[in-house]
């Protein structure tokens, strides 16, 4: 195995009593598309959130490309090359389409992109997200779908070398959703790692080249998509004993 | 130099021609009062409409600012510009102290902490009893006006340059990268801290950058009004104004609080000295919730959309079936 | 480029309404040359905030002795106009308020708004234009600013600070035997702390021992650990300068605690309303306090009576005192004495003006008056008074003789101390 | 100066208060706990209550306190009225944070200029015939002037407190903001919950007014002293959590006391303020709060 891109090493997280996620490790090697599962509630959701500085873990550590991160704030976790989308879209509301991608341009991409080119920049991946022609619309007035492509291509404009998609999919068709996998897809070809979480099981097969699921705050599975779907752990965890 | 400079200087110029055209000192005292407000807005705004964290407590930096003033004053007799220096730099200190305690929660935490640090900061200088206490401090007006034909010209000029400071501060902020980065936190602060701007960095310089203007407004106010106590330096009307009016100008953009602080200190000053009562104070406070309610974009925002409009139903016509 | 332009003209359209609104305020001030022109007196008032109840009242004042005045055929043959407007108790608007009267209105006299807050932002400006200044209770106002020709109509005496409680000081030491500590507590603002502060100087003159010394927080609500404080203290004599919000609570706090002391009172403002009165009642009993005017026969001066009457029934229904006993007899002897000394000079000369007031003594509805050098009254005649017999629940019964019997000055005493106070 | 006596006064005293300070703050650990609205006109309706019982008290010779009862229905639909209000400006466009909390900073200049017009700022005051009377129980006093409202005043908060723990609609407005699974499990509408929570804070505001009117004379500008201090309550009894509230009304009342009778009475407001200062910055969730 090459040098991982992501070491996630036992952290722990607890809220008050209740403990989210209970000496969870997970690692991602540079390029790899992994899946992240399990039911509601399973620390999906704050394991991603550690990683990308939203939380800081209680124990355990996080390293990236060979750096412990566990530190450090949101912010210099996103310049070092971590990228995030949010479930529900959290667009920057007064500005346009396109202004939106220029703050990751010009805050985590800052150091590692052209300055002259910064507007040719975000509207070639608005043009490979296929948003072009809303470059200048106010972003309020977007649909469901465009506001989903809207918050990976603000991930993409950070100039990631690991992409987090939190349920990018979750209430779209099912046409959308292979859109949505198919950006996905083409981004990972340029060699940036997804952590993939989702719900809609089709895409996660699909896309994962590995899946690691959680349960409670524990990981009680690891493995290819196939051996996932004959887990018998799984498959408790998801239908209840 | 820019369209802005030409702008400014053409400003300070007119300021300093006013100064010699013009003798009766009436225009002086009331745009004194009005510049005070246009300071006040711009640095309430610089926090408050950038990034979306309120401030209720601007009384209490103008207070200090207005305080240190009088101690130094007292103690050193040092000249005006000094004051204003030291009290920028103190009220800077204490945003940007405040600001790192409380910049890190939510903004209401922020917002109700700048409250109880005016009501600790006006009972330490009520019981300060070296510049007068809640008795008070006079400051007799300086003789040396240099060569203004009078003190209220100097403090009007004074103000002036603080004014353009401001505002130039402010437009920078607005215009630069650093802008770009308020204008994210205000939106959504989480998303912004994820694509790499650092907020509580661009937080603390919001709030630094408050104090200093807040400070600088209030460093002349002793000798513009010759006695100053705990009750008049934090009065609850200048709180009530520097939130005022970036509300109704606009908070997005820098000149929304020029144009609220205009609008409104003007209506104040020319409600003053014509139909005075409480109605006048009430048609602050409603006029106040009235734009807040219906039209949260402050004049700027109103102008805004209505050119907007006004340019699609000009462009429909030619345009027609395009799209 | 569109955008830009409709820009620049709202810009335009919105310069074009600021410079009409100037010029209207231009416009609406009242013009100035007239055929038989009014003498114009002006001045700001606070008619909104904190002290509108005050300010209301003495415009109310004010406004009798100009029909009175006009009435008897004005001042140097014509008649009074008042230029007035509010300061809304906010003392960062009286200069621009005095810049506009003098320069724009034009204005032949000046007299000040209510209190000290508000007349000591006017001193630079009256002063450089060396027009005489009649001052409307200003707590030493002029010792820092020290101008010939400024008086002040409130009788606090040449030391103001010291000769408000003077009487206080007489009273107490005059008793056998005599009283030997004292408690002084002030209320956080500018008034409170500058009489307590004249009251400590006396204490220490007259070597009484200071067992305590507190001031409280402007309108605060608990007061009752302070009165405890003091009671623990053991103090004989309790000196209180104090707001209408703390007079009441402490008022109550004492008679609730069954606080003992020889002398209570001093510097409480409020206790002067009649509403306040009204609602202590009883509790009111035996406290000595200061005050200006009551309706003892010793101060019943030539016109007071009258004067009165018709602040009575103008001040129905203008949410202001209704008796008016301490501030409006005042802001009419202010405007008296100026009117006497235009009327005696024959011309609207400042200086000669200034000189007369210094040199006579006016009599006015609030008695002889005199200036001393400084502007204050030449002697104190800042009244302690005591209540006595208090019924609850009856307003009427303060607009007649023995409710409030004056102690001191000796000059209009009307009864004799009950002492000790409980 | 340190005595038994002095030393139990002071906490009789400061409890005294503090209760009438959890009336105060108990409208406000409703709206600003569980619905996260920032309403800093809150003590601006209290004095609004002080008012109306006034009215009553000085017309009719009604008890203040009854005076405050009748109005709670009135106060009630007020607070859902404004609710309304609030929500269809402000909270439905995902406006609150700014534009929020300056229009409630708009209401509180609004209503006190409006008590002003009609009532001008003397100072009112109510007659009733415990005012003035002391209870004695060994050295220590109970002033009725403020046993009364303490009593009415922790009786009111210990009422809502039940009402939040015990009845289906207090706690859909406790899950209101924290919970919305639970609130959909629960089947009710968070508006209709939000409405009905805000209405209860408001008419808190009624009787908390009619204690203060108790305590001394109103006049309309007062409301701006409490703001800082129910905040403070607020937020050191953990957000939403009225037990919580009333402990810290209860300390900060004591805590003010003691400052008052040992040290300096004018010290007193920086303590309380200074103590949310310093809960803001290091402990936010409030000292009884949970983390």
């Amino acid at each position: 195995m090459s040098a991982p891109l992501l070491d996630v090493r036992n952290i722990t997280k607890s809220f008050g009593g209740f403990v989210a996620l209970n000496d969870v490790s997970i690692h991602l090697a540079p390029g790899e598309r992994l899946g992240l599962i399990g039911p509601n509630g399973s620390g999906k959701t704050t394991m991603i959130n550690c990683v990308s500085g939203a939380l800081f873990n209680d124990g355990g550590a996080i390293v990236f490309e060979g750096r412990d991160i566990t530190k450090l704030p949101a912010y210099r976790r996103a310049r070092l090359g971590i990228a995030r989308s949010f479930q529900i879209p959290k667009p920057f509301r007064s500005m346009t389409v396109i202004e939106n991608l220029l703050v990751p341009l010009e805050f985590a991409a800052w150091t590692r992109i052209d300055h002259g080119r910064i507007n040719e920049e975000a509207f070639d991946i608005l043009e490979r997200i296929g948003l072009a022609d809303l470059a200048h619309k106010n972003c309020g007035d977007l649909t469901q779908i465009d506001m989903r492509k809207l918050e990976l291509a603000r991930a993409l404009a950070a100039r990631p070398n690991l992409l987090i998609s939190d349920e990018a999919m979750a209430g779209l068709s099912s046409e959308e959703v292979d859109e949505v996998l198919e950006i996905l897809f083409t981004l990972n070809e340029g060699g940036v790692a997804v952590i993939m979480i989702e719900h809609i099981m089709r895409a996660v097969m699909r896309y994962s080249e590995r899946i690691v699921v959680l349960d409670a705050g524990r990981k009680i599975a690891e493995g290819p998509p196939d051996d996932i779907v004959h887990n018998p752990d799984v498959e408790r965890a998801y239908l209840g004993e | 130099m820019g369209r802005f400079w030409l702008g400014a200087t053409g400003v300070f110029m007119a300021g300093l021609l006013f100064t010699g055209a013009v003798d009766n000192e009436f225009y002086f005292f009331s745009g004194y009062v009005i510049l005070q407000g246009l300071i006040m807005a711009t640095a309430w705004n610089i926090l408050g409409g950038f990034t979306g964290y309120v401030n209720f407590g601007s009384a209490g930096f103008f207070a200090v600012g207005a305080y240190i003033s009088v101690a130094l004053h007292q103690a050193l007799a040092l000249p005006l510009p000094f004051l204003i220096l030291a009290s920028g730099m103190v009220c800077g200190l204490m945003g940007l102290a405040t600001g790192y305690l409380t910049l890190r929660l939510k903004g209401i935490y922020f917002a109700i902490s700048t409250l109880a640090m005016a009501i600790v900061l006006e009972t330490v200088i009520t019981n300060w009893e070296y510049v007068g206490g809640a008795s008070g401090a006079y400051i007799l007006t300086p003789k040396d006006s240099l060569f203004f034909a009078s003190y209220v010209e100097l403090l009007f000029m004074v103000m002036l340059i603080i004014a353009i400071a401001a505002v130039a501060f402010a437009r920078y902020l607005s215009t630069s990268r650093t802008g770009k980065g308020l204008t994210a936190i205000r939106d959504d602060e989480l998303a912004a801290e994820c694509m790499g701007v650092p907020t509580l960095r661009l937080k603390l310089v919001s709030a630094t950058a408050m104090g200093v203007f807040m400070g600088m407004a209030g460093a002349p106010f002793p000798f513009f009004i010759t006695f100053v106590d705990p009750l008049s330096a934090f009065s609850l009307f200048i709180a009530v104004n520097a939130i005022a009016m970036p509300l109704i100008g606009g908070t997005k953009v820098w000149y929304g609080p020029v144009i609220g602080a205009l609008i409104l200190g003007l209506t104040q000053e020319i409600t003053t000295v014509t139909i005075s009562s409480e109605l006048n104070l009430l048609i602050v406070g409603v006029v106040l919730i009235g734009f807040i309610t219906l039209a949260p974009g402050g004049i700027v925002g109103l102008v805004q959309d209505f050119s907007r409009k006004r340019l699609r139903s000009k462009a429909a016509p030619s345009a027609g079936g395009d799209r | 480029m569109f955008m830009k332009f409709a820009m620049r003209r709202r810009m335009l359209a919105l310069c074009g309404m600021v410079a009409a609104a100037l010029f209207l305020t231009q416009a609406m001030a009242p013009t100035t040359a007239r055929a038989a022109e009014p003498i114009k007196i002006g001045f700001s008032m606070a008619l909104t905030g904190a002290l509108a109840g005050a300010g209301k009242a003495a415009l109310i004042a004010m406004e009798i002795w100009r029909e009175d005045t006009n009435k008897q055929g004005g001042l140097l043959g014509r008649q009074i106009e008042f230029v007035y407007y509010d300061d809304s108790t906010s003392a960062s608007k009286v200069p621009g308020i005095y810049t506009k009267l003098l320069n724009i209105d034009k204005v032949d006299l000046v007299v000040s708004s209510y209190g000290t807050n508000e007349i000591s932002p006017a001193m630079p400006i009256i002063m450089r234009k060396g027009l005489v200044f009649m001052s409307l209770f200003g707590l030493a106002v002029n010792d820092r600013f020290k101008y010939d020709r400024y008086f002040q109509i409130m009788p606090a005496g040449p030391v103001p600070k010291e000769d408000w409680s003077r009487g206080f000081f007489d009273l107490a030491m005059a008793q056998n035997p005599k009283p030997k500590s004292i408690a002084l507590l002030a209320e956080d603002a500018e008034f409170a702390r500058n009489a307590v502060a004249g009251a400590r100087i006396n204490a220490k003159k007259v070597g009484l021992n200071i067992v305590y010394d507190k001031t409280f927080p402007f309108g605060s609500k608990n007061v009752t650990p302070v009165i405890r404080a003091i009671k623990a203290s053991g103090a004989e004599l309790i000196y209180i300068g104090s707001y209408p919000h703390g007079s009441v609570g402490l008022v109550k706090a004492a008679n609730e605690l069954g606080l003992k002391a020889k002398m209570f009172g001093g510097g409480m403002v409020g206790l002067q309303f009649a509403a306040i009165q009204k609602n202590l009642g009883p509790m009111l009993n035996n406290i000595v306090n200061y005050d200006f005017w009551v309706p003892e026969p010793t101060l019943k001066f030539e016109g007071v009576e009258a004067f009165l009457k018709k602040y009575q029934a103008a001040a129905k229904g203008k949410k202001v005192d209704p008796l008016g006993h301490y501030l409006p007899p005042y802001a009419y002897a202010y405007l008296q004495i100026l009117g006497q000394a235009v009327n005696t000079i024959g011309s609207l000369d400042q200086k000669a003006i200034a000189a007369h007031i210094h040199a006579t003594t006016f009599n006015t509805v609030v008695g002889p008056v005199s200036f001393a050098e400084n502007g204050e009254w030449a002697k104190t005649r800042t009244l302690q008074v005591q209540f006595r017999d208090i019924e609850p629940n009856n307003m009427d019964q303060f607009n007649h003789a023995g409710k409030r019997i004056v102690l001191y000055p000796k000059s209009v005493k009307s009864g004799e101390i009950v002492y000790p106070y409980k | 100066m340190f005595s038994g006596e002095l030393f139990f006064n002071a906490i009789v005293s400061g409890l005294l208060i503090g209760g009438f300070y959890a009336a105060v703050a108990l409208g406000l650990s409703i709206t600003f706990g569980c619905l996260e609205i920032v309403n800093i006109a809150h003590p601006t309706f209290v004095i609004f209550g002080s008012y109306v019982t006034y009215i009553l008290n000085v017309n009719f010779g009604l008890d203040p306190i009854l005076a405050g009862l009748v109005f709670v229905p009135a106060f009630f639909v007020l607070g859902m009225f404004l609710y309304r209000f609030y929500y269809a400006s402000f909270e439905r466009a995902g406006q609150e944070s700014l534009n929020g909390l300056a229009f409630f900073f708009g209401l509180m200049f609004t209503v006190e200029v409006l008590l002003i017009l009609v009532y001008g700022v003397d100072y009112r005051l109510v007659s009733a015939p415990y005012i003035g009377q002391t209870w004695h129980l060994g050295y220590i006093d109970f002033p009725l002037r403020q046993t009364v409202p303490f009593v009415v005043g922790t009786a009111m908060t210990i009422g809502v407190y039940l009402f939040l723990s015990k009845t289906f609609l207090g706690r859909a407005i406790k899950a209101v903001s924290q919970d919305r699974l639970a609130l959909q499990l629960m089947g009710a509408d968070p508006i209709r919950v939000k409405q009905y929570a805000m209405g209860i804070a408001i008419a808190t505001a009624a009787v908390a007014g009619s204690l203060l009117i108790i305590l001394g004379p109103v006049e309309p500008s007062q409301g701006r002293l409490y703001i800082g201090r129910v905040f403070a309550m607020v937020v050191l009894g953990g957000m939403g959590s009225v037990s919580g509230t009333l402990i810290a009304a209860l300390l900060i009342g004591v805590i003010e006391s003691f400052v008052a009778t040992f040290y300096g009475p004018s010290w007193a407001p920086a303590v309380s303020f200074g103590l949310l200062f310093i809960t803001l910055a290091l402990r936010p969730q409030g000292m009884f709060g949970r983390a």
